[in-house]
Parts: C-alpha cells; structure tokens; sequence
C-alpha cells in the first residue's frame, strides 16, 4: 500500500528489479570481511579485561611470546600518545584519547571485555592459548554500572580527565548536558487538566548484526598499508585507525568487504588498527575477527537510561507542558545518544512550553556506538506512552490525540528552526486506514497499542561517479557500503536518468582510494545523500552525452536533448540515436565519458512512522505474544519499494525484541552474564508476525526526487506501542524496558494484588 | 580451543577401553551441542573426545508393549520427535526432545548426551524423571543402572565415573490409562533454556488419579522429583483444587537462583503454574488411552 | 538583520536573552557581532576559528554545511543546535 | 599438532583434506576447502548462519568436528544452484527481497531447503518453525518465509506440471 504525493513518471524509480548483488549473496559467493585470506596470513585473537574496573599494574607477555606459532603481540605501549581533544569524523565527533584507550586500554580497564593486547600467531587457536599466557595483574575498583550510582556524590571517577565545566571544574562521571528550553513550562503546566508524571528505565541493548566485526590488516615496508573489513564508513576507518595509529590518511587505504549488517555499530573501530599494527610488527597480513561473545561484551551497544518525563493537557486533548530529565549511559567513554534523543522525545508534537534536561554520564560498560536513530527509540518509549495515557484520561482515541498534537509543516522543532515538508499525519492516518487498524481485536488479555516516532536523518559528503561503457552500459561508483541494497537503488537513479534499464548500470562500491570522500552508511544517508551524488553524477554524463551527440550531428550542444534514454536533435528530421548507438564513438568525439559528482548534502527530510502492535499476554507468566504489526512510515520517495519495506519492517523486528526480552545483563561485580545469542535474545522467525507496511511518499522538497532516508525511524515506535499494547491487555503501564516475562509478571501480581485491595475497600 | 584427540571407536568395548586409559582427561563426544561450546569456553577441558555414536547400542530406539522403551543415549533428538511409537506412547518425552534448540540442533543432540551434560535445565531429563526413567551405564567395572533422578549431582557433574559410559535410557511401558507431558517456559519462541521446565506423568483409575511423577527443571542445582506434588494427587479427582495443590507443593521445593534468564521469584511461581498445565495435558492424554 | 537564536546553556551570556539581533552577512561574522555583543560566548562556538564540531548550524531551516564560511541574508534566522550522531543501518 | 586425513562428499564431489581434531566443520569448509559461503556468528549454535546438510540433515557447522566428516555427504549454499542454474529457493529469495546484508542467507537457504526436502506443502507456522534456528536481524524474517512459502508452490506446481507431462 502506498500513498503518494509526487507526480513523477519514473520508468525505473518505484519498481522492484532483482538487487545486483543479489546473486553473489545467494550463491555463497559474496566477500564479507571475515572471508578474506590472503598467503602467509596470521591470525590475530585479543585479550580483553575480566574486570569491569581496574588499574592494570602490569602486563607479561614473555610466557606468550614463547607459544610455538606466536609471532608477535600489541599492548597500548605500541600505540603512538592521542590528543585530548573533540574533533568531526564523519558524522561523529570523537576524542581521539578516549578513541585509542578504547582500542588497547591504557592503564585502566574500564568495562568487563576491554581490550587488553593482542596477539598474532600462525592459527587462531594458538593466539588464543597464547592469550591465556599473558600476565596481567590488575586493581580491581568497584564497578560504576549505573547512571544513578555513577552520579552519586563520591562516585567513583571514571576518567581522570573528565571534568565538569558547569560546577567549579571538578572531575566528574558527568560528560555533557544539554538543554533545550521553549516558553513558560510552569504556566503550562497551570492551564493543563491533566498532568501525568511518570519514570522511565531502559536497559542497554546491542544492534545484533549476525556479523562479528572484522579485519585484515597488510602493512608494507613501504610504510603504506592496506584494511580490508566489514564497515559501514571505509573513511572512517581510515581516518580513525590513523588517527589511533599516528599514521597519515594517505597511507591506509580501507577495502570495504560486504558488511554484514551494521545498523550503527561499525561506523567506529575496534580491529583494524590492531590488525595493523600487528601487521606491521610481523610482516604479515593479520586476521582478527571477534567471537560473538566480543561483540556484544566489547563492540559499542546503545545507550540504557533513566528519563523522567512530565507532560500536561487540556481537556480537549492540546498538549500544553512537557518537563524532561534524562540520562543516557555513554558506555565508558562520554558520548552517547542523549542530546539526539531530548531533540525527538517531543519532536513529533507541537508543545508550547518545555524543558528538557539531558545527561550524558559514563559508566563501566562498553562505549556505546550508533544503534538505528540513536537515542530516539528510549526518549519514545516515554514519551509515547505518557501521551498513551493523557489520551486516555482526555477520553479521545491515541491516534486523534496525536493528530490533534501532530507537527507538520511550518511548525517549529525542538531545536528551533521550523520544518518543511513532512509526513507524520500521514503515518497516523495510514495507520488509521490500515486493515490492522479497522480489523477488530478480540479475545482476553489482548491489547493494541500505538505510537509514532521521529528522527533527523542525516546528509553529509557523497561522491559518485557513472561511467558510460563502450556498449553503452553503465556502472556507478560510490563510496557507500551496501548493508541493505542501496547498490541496487544508485543502479536505478543512474538508470532512471540514463534511460536504461536496470541490468546495464552495475553498481559499484569503491575503496578509499577509488572514489571520492563519502561519510558513513548511517544516518538513513545514502539513498539521501549518495543518491544525490549518484543523480547528479548520471546528469553529468547525461550532458557530456549531449555534447558529443552534438559534435556527431554538427550542431550545438543546445539544439540536442536527451529523452526517454536517447539523444534527439532538435528540428529536422534526424532520428534519435540511444546510448548504445553514440557510445562507440566516444573515443572520436573527446574520449570516455565519466559523469562525476560530490555533495555535502543539505535538504534533508526527516522521518516519521507510526506503529500499531496488537499482543497477548499470558496472564500466569507474562509472557507477550505479537499478534500482528503495522507500521506507517514516510518514505519521502520509495526507489526500490521492496528494499524500503524491508528496512521498515527490519526497523520493527528490532524494536519489538527491544520492547521484549532484549538487556545487557550485568552481575553486581560489572560481568555481562549474557554475552551470547543463547541469553542476549533477539527475535527468532518464530516470535515475530509478518509486519505490514504503508509506505507514505511525502515528497522531500530537498531532494530531486524527493527522496528522504528510511533506514531508521521504523526502529523509534515500536517500544512505546507494545507497552501501551499491554497496557490495553492487561491493564499494567511497564515503565521498564525489557518488558520481559518476570517483570510483567511482577507488576501484574502487583497489579492484581492493588485491584483486589482497592475491591476490599470499597 | 586448546589441541585435542578424537577417537570414533565402533564398539562398546573400544569405548569403555578408550575412555579407561585417559580417565578423567577424556569424555564421549555424541551431538557436540554442549561440549563443543564448553571447550571453546574454557568452562571445560578434556583433551580426549571419545565419539560414540558408531555404537549400535547406543543408537537403539526400540519398544515392547510389556518391557517398554529402550532409548540409546545416542539417538538424535530429530528421530524421537518423528517417531510414531514415542508420539503414542511418550508423549512428553516427545516434546522435550523436540523443544530443544532448532532442527539443526535436535538433529545432532541426543537425550543421553542432555543428560550426561549435567545441566539442571535439560529439557528431557524432567520428562525422562516423570516417566521413571534409569539409565544403563557401562564402565570398566561392569554394569549398574541408576534413576534418572539420581544422575545428575550439581551443575555439570553426574555420577559418571572415569571410564564409564551412558549406553541406554530404560523407560517403563506406560501403564494402561497413562499418559505425560512435558511443559517449559522460555521468553522466546524458540531457542531458549529452560527457564522452568515441568514434566508430568499421570495415571488414572476412571476420573481419579491412581499414580503420578512430577519432575523439575532449572529451579534448583539438579533436576528435581516433585515427589509430594505427585502424592498430593493420588486418589483425588484432578480438579482446580487439586492442580493448585499439587502447583504449591512443586513450588515448594523450588530452590532456583536469580539469572538472566528469570527471577527466584518469577521461576517459583511460573513451577506452580507449569505444574498444573502439564498434569491437565497429560491427564487428557491419559483418559484416551 | 538576521536573527540568532541562542541556545538554552548559552543564554547565561545573553542575560537570559533567546533571540537576538546581529548583523553580519556571514556565520563568520554574526559570531564575531555575538561575542563582542556577549563577551565569551564566542568561545563557546567556536575552535580554531571555525564552528565547534559538536555544534550544528541551522540557517533557515536548513542545517548548513560551511561553518562559518555560509553566507546569511538580512532576514535569517540562525539557530546553533547540538550537531548529533547518527546510525543505522 | 597432528593433522587428520578426512575423506568427504562436499556438494557432490569426493573431496581429501587434513584438519585438526579441534578444527570444526565450519572452519574446516572455509579455511581449508576454501568454501567461505557458510559464515560464523557465534560458534555457539544459536544463528544458524553456518548451517550445512550432513547426510541430508542441516546442522551447524560450528558444532561438528571437521574429522567428523569422514565418510559423510555435506551440503553448502555454494552447491545449491545446478550447472551455473540458481535453484528455485534462490530465485525466490533474490524475486522476494529477502536479503538485505545477506550473511544469514546461506544458513536460510539451506535450512529452507532441508525444510522443503522433507515437507513440500507447509504451512506458515511450519516454515517459521524450520527457520527458528537461523536469526536475521535485517529483514524482520517477512520477506524469507513469503520466499519460502513461494518456492514451495512453485516446486509443487513444477512437480505438478512434470506430472501431468508424463
């Protein structure tokens, strides 16, 4: 199903051709990281920290080092000293201090999976023997696991040099605050009827990409080295690892392998440095590769919180009020998502007066990295289920609450500035006209629940270039890691443009040293932002093709147009002539024709979606069943409707295993107990319904074809609509995520307990 | 994992003889579900995987009406829930092999290898304790059979001693009017441990309950009998009174510890509830055979 | 002349002033204005010389990408907003 | 240490190769036979991406011993298509979209085929349960059981048409 607002007469855009890649992925013949080998190749294995918190007092590595088939080992000591500074990368602003202590810590532990050394031997297995021989003796300090205990006065300090700008510079677990401020909050709260305050807390959970993070690293004599990994940003892992490693940008080029899946978490590094440095002390290429107990103990979850949210409305349902406070887990160096989130809690409603206060804290956990519209899909849960509730209280239905409160155009953001053309109350009436929604439910202990969500989406630096073969095919180059199709979504921008069809453009992501500057698959950016690159790099071709249609016909480049995927001259009677007729004779009228193009992409279009979720809960375990999905998401333009539905409904799948079982789960002595698919429980076939979509096309005014990304915002809803889902089953408002079996269970005895009292009273 | 050997002796001789000389440094290899993983862990360190499954005995599924089910310790999970003669007559122990992980997990784990694991949340070790179940093991002494109540003495450990070997699981033919089942609860679907794991065998005289075994899993150290559950049942009509009765008992001697995978409390609680669903399952099976 | 919008932390150096006129025909040159206006909050934009990394600029709406090299018009409106991560798939 | 000759059938062809007894299946395929098709995401069971047909049974990888292969029939994604054809599950999962990053696929692939082998009709809850041993974090599992559910029409109708041509 799909609503559209843009009156184009695409020929390739909005079909669903087979993905080019496809068939490599179906054969087994794709080259993820982790595929690579290459003759003479190590194996690299890395020791990592028992300890949530400790001092490291000294490492031996002699016993290590004697292991029949080691060949050499990395502690921190081999890392170059790193500024303490903030600076951009990519889409990320990083300290490089805190960026090399979390490759190799260096004299402190600061999370349970902290990479210690790393060894390079001839198997795995034996870099693995070799790390149980390496001596580290450790001070253990008591672990800081929460922001309620990192925030305590007398805390103890994670990082010597975090100190707090706000209050008299002293150190502190706090990293950042941010506050955004809008009219009289107090006043507000005075004119609203009903006022609902409630706290939230969400645990940590991680982005589950069924790949464990990757590399090969190839150092040279010639001081020039090679990274070959799964990543989503191959400049970012070149700016980064040298960054970490002293190293000019120049000298390392990243081949970005097929990556398989991401959703956030390989836009940073863990390996590669490592992989080189190893590498460079061996003469080898080196492998590493994590196990997936590293990946969750050791690669960067997203952010578990603590939000208070008080939110006021009238009668007739006018939100009036909202006062926020939140705190968000960094992980063990500053930097998690909680500015984002304060900026989306409230995004999707027009509310006069509000403050929100957020806190970035660190604690001894793993740094968090992006994880799927980071920060939102927290500040939701809250925010969407106290509306749930004023909805409720005013006695009008949640979705007419939202569309009564619904921003759209004109109004003002969070931050400020006004948006422009967006597609949020056309989410909520998409649901509203689903056949989910107009189904009934029956039956005990169910319940439907709704939200919506927001997010920014990004635009940064793209570069693409199409080159236009002697047969007049194509191929388009770009700099954008593919983890969901997008090659087959820049095949048919080129296409679309060019006038052919799909299967003569062959889409081609490029290492670091074969195309331009292109910022991290992430932020819903690259149909966006690369296929801005891509557009205007095939329109770049499209008017080279112009000119030497004109030379072939001796007329000027003005009396030629291209349509329908040919070159006609305007006027007499000459017959159009097709790519494939001009492109032999390129080599005659000035040479090969390559159309290029780069952007800093501006005009983004944020997103919005809308999720209905109806559950079952057993009643004597707690546990919830999905009985159906839908979700309702502005897709601005759907190039490739199949690709836009997955990443909706791949959005939802991970929201919903958020919503249910989905936790870090640390002992008191700071250990995650879960550190495997067996207890870090995400979504199995047979847990999940088919998710239905409603793909809206709310145009992005900033976009030629009106593209705004989609690869994010599916993930912000579905939290807060299963709990209000439940809320309708069962009559229990679950403030904490996961809503898992035992704390359903606990609050609905308490629950039932409560009603059974009040019933005795009366 | 640290270097190993591997041995695939054909009889049950080579194998007695094979895990005698390495003794504690050695342990049969049968699906490699739990072993593999341990191994690679650490948790466990054996430098000698004695593979067992080329022994005939040990991969025996076969029934007699009067002496019962004799269950290789071998056989894959995959072939006891696609046997006829288990869906007729064990039913429960069925579906405890069927629970376990995903098909391709149930066609290399084996009931016998569940086990010997030690794990107090085995799914078919319950169910093999609720149909009185003994295991036949074979060591360098001989022979001796042991209730499957009795194998299992804390986490990971059994009363296998060095050298000696789980041939078989012997299970008595149901009684007429009998029937189990087997209930566990996982957060998910699919692919869980046992958060609480319940089976129940019921045999009725008309609408009475003339016999009953209810056993416990993954709410104490070892897999428990819930002997005074089973009790509290005999002579009585299985009605809501009794099930509750018989629910409390079986919480009663819960003794489960807080993990990530549930509560003391929750797992208490959920014993109660999966007590009184699996008595009604098997009781309805009963009543048609 | 255009408008600035000074954000919530920031407004301790405006006296607790959110909107303020400026004029200047550049990013460059409204901070210049603002920290001769609001001594110090200059210092908080910037680092060497340019728009700190953590910080976003919106000019009309827009999020722009030239630090303090864009351009504004006499009647822009000028938000400094935290520049945030993103991520996904 | 010691090295293993393991004698197998791998998709069909007889195959020699030495392994160390720690070495599993998995790593014995991608490391020694060079067969990088079927992927590690765990080591621990649990996601299925390693998953292979041993004898005709899909099992992980990563859970059996490369010298336990002696004298077995292994399966991979790479022997799924004939001759260069891709096979019909294939088709589907390219024609369905059931891809997006595509390192689960080849444990879906195979466990869908293994399913298929063995019950050509099922019914939805069936296919969810054949594949609940194979996690897919990108797709939501929609799109893999409607290819699934596909295929298996199409190989019936094709069984159907062959029939009706004899």
């Amino acid at each position: 199903m799909a609503a559209s607002t843009t009156t184009d007469n695409f020929k390739v855009i909005g079909t669903r051709p087979i993905r080019h890649d496809g068939v490599d992925k179906v054969t087994g013949r794709a080259k993820y990281g982790a595929d690579y080998a290459f003759p003479g190749m190590l194996h690299g294995k890395v020791l990592r920290s028992p300890h949530a918190h400790a001092n490291i007092k000294s490492i031996k590595i002699d016993k290590a080092l004697k292991l029949p088939g080691v060949k050499a080992i990395v502690t921190s000591k081999d890392l170059p000293q790193a500024e303490n500074k903030l600076e951009q990368s990519g889409e990320m602003v990083i300290n490089p201090m805190y960026l090399s202590m979390n490759i190799l810590a260096h004299d402190k532990v600061l999370y349970d999976g902290h990479a210690i050394a790393a060894v390079a031997a001839t198997s795995p297995h034996i870099a693995e023997e070799a790390l149980r021989l390496i001596e580290v003796e450790y001070e253990v300090l008591p672990p800081v696991m929460t922001v309620d205990v990192a925030t305590k006065p007398g805390a103890p300090i994670l990082l010597k040099d975090l100190r707090n700008k706000e209050e008299g510079d002293k150190q502190t677990n706090v990293a950042q605050h941010y506050q955004f401020k809008r009219g009289d909050v107090e006043a507000g709260f005075k004119a609203a009827d009903y006022v609902i305050e409630r706290e939230f807390n969400t645990a940590m959970v991680h982005q589950g990409y069924i790949e464990p993070h990757n590399a090969v690293g190839i150092y040279n004599s010639d001081g020039q080295a090679t990274i070959y990994c799964s990543t989503q940003g191959a400049f970012d892992v070149r700016s980064l690892s040298a960054q970490v490693l002293g190293m000019p940008v120049g000298h390392i080029k990243v081949v970005p392998a097929e990556i398989g899946g991401g959703f956030g978490g390989k836009t940073t590094i863990y390996l590669e440095p490592l992989s080189v440095l190893l590498s460079k002390k061996t003469g080898a290429p080196v492998k590493l590769v994590m196990s997936r107990s590293e990946v969750l103990r050791a690669s960067g979850p997203t952010s578990g919180s603590k939000i208070k949210v008080k939110m006021g409305a009238t009668k007739d349902g006018k939100l009036v009020a909202a006062e926020i406070w939140m705190a968000y887990e960094a992980g063990a160096f500053p930097g998690s998502p909680v500015g984002a989130g304060a900026m989306c809690i409230i995004a999707p409603y027009t509310v006069e007066n509000f403050l929100i206060d957020a806190y970035d804290v660190v604690v001894n956990r793993p740094k968090t990295a992006a994880y799927r519209a980071p920060g939102a899909t927290n500040a939701a849960f809250a925010s969407e289920t106290i509306i749930d509730e004023l909805a409720e209280k005013c006695g009008i239905d949640p979705i007419d609450f939202r569309l009564k409160n619904a921003v759209k155009e004109g109004d003002a953001q969070v931050v400020g500035p006004p948006f422009k053309r967006i597609g949020l109350i056309q989410t909520l009436e998409g649901i509203k006209n689903s056949p989910h929604y107009k189904s009934k439910l029956t039956g005990k202990f169910r319940g439907r629940g709704v939200a919506s969500g927001f997010w920014f989406n990004a635009g940064m630096q793209s570069s693409a270039t199409v080159n236009i073969h002697a047969d007049g095919t194509a191929s388009v180059v770009t700099g954008s890691p593919d983890i969901g199709g997008s090659r087959a979504s820049m095949a048919m921008i080129t296409a679309e443009v060019l006038g052919l069809p799909v299967t003569d453009v062959r889409p081609i992501t490029a290492d670091t040293d074969s195309i331009g500057h292109t910022d991290v698959t992430g932020g819903s950016r690259v149909t966006f932002a690369t296929g801005m690159a891509v557009y205007e790099a095939a329109k770049d071709a499209e008017r080279q093709l112009i000119e030497r249609a004109a030379k072939v016909w001796e007329k000027k480049p003005d009396e030629v147009e291209f349509r329908d995927g040919k070159l006609h001259a305007k006027g007499n009677g000459v017959p159009p002539m097709s790519i494939k007729q001009l492109a032999p004779r390129f080599p005659r009228t000035g040479g090969p024709i390559t159309g290029r193009a780069s952007v800093n992409a501006r005009g983004v279009g944020p997103g919005f979606a809308t999720t209905l979720v109806d559950v079952e809960v057993d009643p004597d375990t707690g546990k919830v069943q999905i009985l159906r999905c839908t979700v309702a998401q502005d897709a601005g333009k759907a190039i490739h409707p199949s690709y836009v539905e997955g990443q909706m409904q791949g959005g939802t799948a991970q929201g919903l295993g958020w919503a249910l079982n989905e936790e870090y789960f640390y002992d008191d002595k700071g250990t995650l107990r879960n550190s495997g698919f067996l207890d870090y429980r995400m979504p199995t076939c047979l847990d999940l319904p088919m998710i239905e979509t409603v793909v809206i096309e709310e145009a992005n005014p900033g976009h030629p074809l009106g593209v705004r990304g989609v690869g994010e915002v599916s993930i912000v809803p579905p939290v807060a609509a299963v709990a209000n889902a439940i809320y309708r089953a069962v009559g229990v408002r679950m403030l904490e995520t996961p809503m898992s079996p035992p704390k359903l269970l606990k609050a609905m005895l308490k629950h039932r307990d409560s009603t059974k009292h009040s019933a005795a009273a009366d | 994992m640290h270097a190993i050997n591997y041995e695939a002796p054909s009889s049950l001789d080579q194998a007695v003889s094979i895990l005698k000389t390495h003794g504690e440094n050695a342990r049969p290899f049968c699906g490699g579900t739990d072993i593999l993983i341990q191994l690679r862990a650490g948790v466990r360190r054996t430098e000698h995987l004695v593979d067992v499954k080329k022994i005939k005995e040990l991969q025996t599924l076969s029934f007699d009406a009067k002496k019962g089910l004799r269950l290789g310790a071998a056989v894959p999970c995959i072939e006891i829930s696609d046997s006829d003669v288990m869906r007729k007559h064990y039913p429960g122990l069925r579906e405890a092999a069927h629970l376990i992980g995903s098909l391709q997990i149930q066609n290399r784990a084996s009931v016998g290898g569940n086990l010997c694991n030690g794990s107090p949340a085995a799914d078919t070790t319950p169910a093999l304790i609720a149909l009185g179940a003994r295991a036949r093991i074979v060591g360098p002494a001989g022979e001796r059979e042991v209730p499957v109540e009795d194998f299992v003495v804390s986490p990971g450990r059994t009363v296998l001693k060095p050298g000696e070997l789980l041939v078989e699981l012997l299970i008595p033919a149901p009684a007429p009017h009998s029937s189990d089942a087997y209930l566990r609860f996982i957060p998910r679907n699919e692919m869980d441990i046992a958060v609480v794991g319940v089976g129940a065998s019921v045999t009725l005289d008309g609408d009475k309950v003339k016999a009953a075994r209810i056993a416990l899993g993954a709410v104490a150290a070892t897999p428990l009998l819930a002997g005074k559950a089973a009790e509290a049942l005999v002579g009585k009509k299985l009605d809501d009174a009794a099930l509750e009765a018989a629910g409390h008992a079986a919480s009663a001697i819960c003794k489960p510890i807080d993990d990530m995978r549930g509560t003391i409390d929750f797992r208490v609680h959920v014993t109660g509830v999966l007590t009184r669903r699996a008595l009604t399952i098997a009781a309805e099976r009963a009543k048609k055979n | 002349m255009p408008t600035v919008v000074i954000p919530a932390l920031l407004r301790k150096f405006t006296g607790g002033i959110e909107r303020v006129s400026v004029p200047g025909k550049s990013i460059r040159e409204l901070v210049l204005h603002l920290g001769q206006q609001f001594p110090g909050i200059d210092q908080q934009l910037l680092v060497h010389g340019d728009i700190r990394p953590s910080i976003a600029v919106s000019i009309d709406g827009e999020i722009a990408t030239g630090g303090v090299l864009d351009p504004v018009n006499e009647d822009s409106e000028v938000h400094f907003i935290p520049a945030l991560g993103g991520g996904l798939v | 240490m010691k090295k293993t000759l393991v004698e197998a059938t791998i998709n069909g062809e007889t195959v020699e190769f030495l392994c160390e007894p720690r070495q599993s299946l998995l790593e014995t395929l991608r490391d020694v036979l060079e067969l990088t098709g079927s992927k590690e995401g765990c080591l621990t069971g649990d996601c299925g991406a390693c998953t292979v047909l041993l004898d005709g049974h899909a099992v992980c990888s990563c859970l059996v011993l490369g010298v336990e292969a002696q004298g077995k029939k292994i399966d991979t994604v790479e022997g799924l298509a004939t001759q260069g054809v891709l096979s019909v599950l294939q088709n589907k999962f390219l024609e369905h979209a059931s891809l997006q990053c595509g390192i689960c696929t080849p444990g879906f692939l195979i466990s869908a085929k293994s399913l298929l082998d063995r019950n050509p009709k099922p019914t939805e809850p069936e296919v969810r349960y054949a594949l609940a041993g194979n996690l897919c974090r990108c797709t939501g599992y929609d799109k893999i059981v409607k290819a699934v559910l596909d295929a298996a029409a199409d190989i019936r109708s094709q069984g159907e048409g062959k029939a009706a041509a004899r």
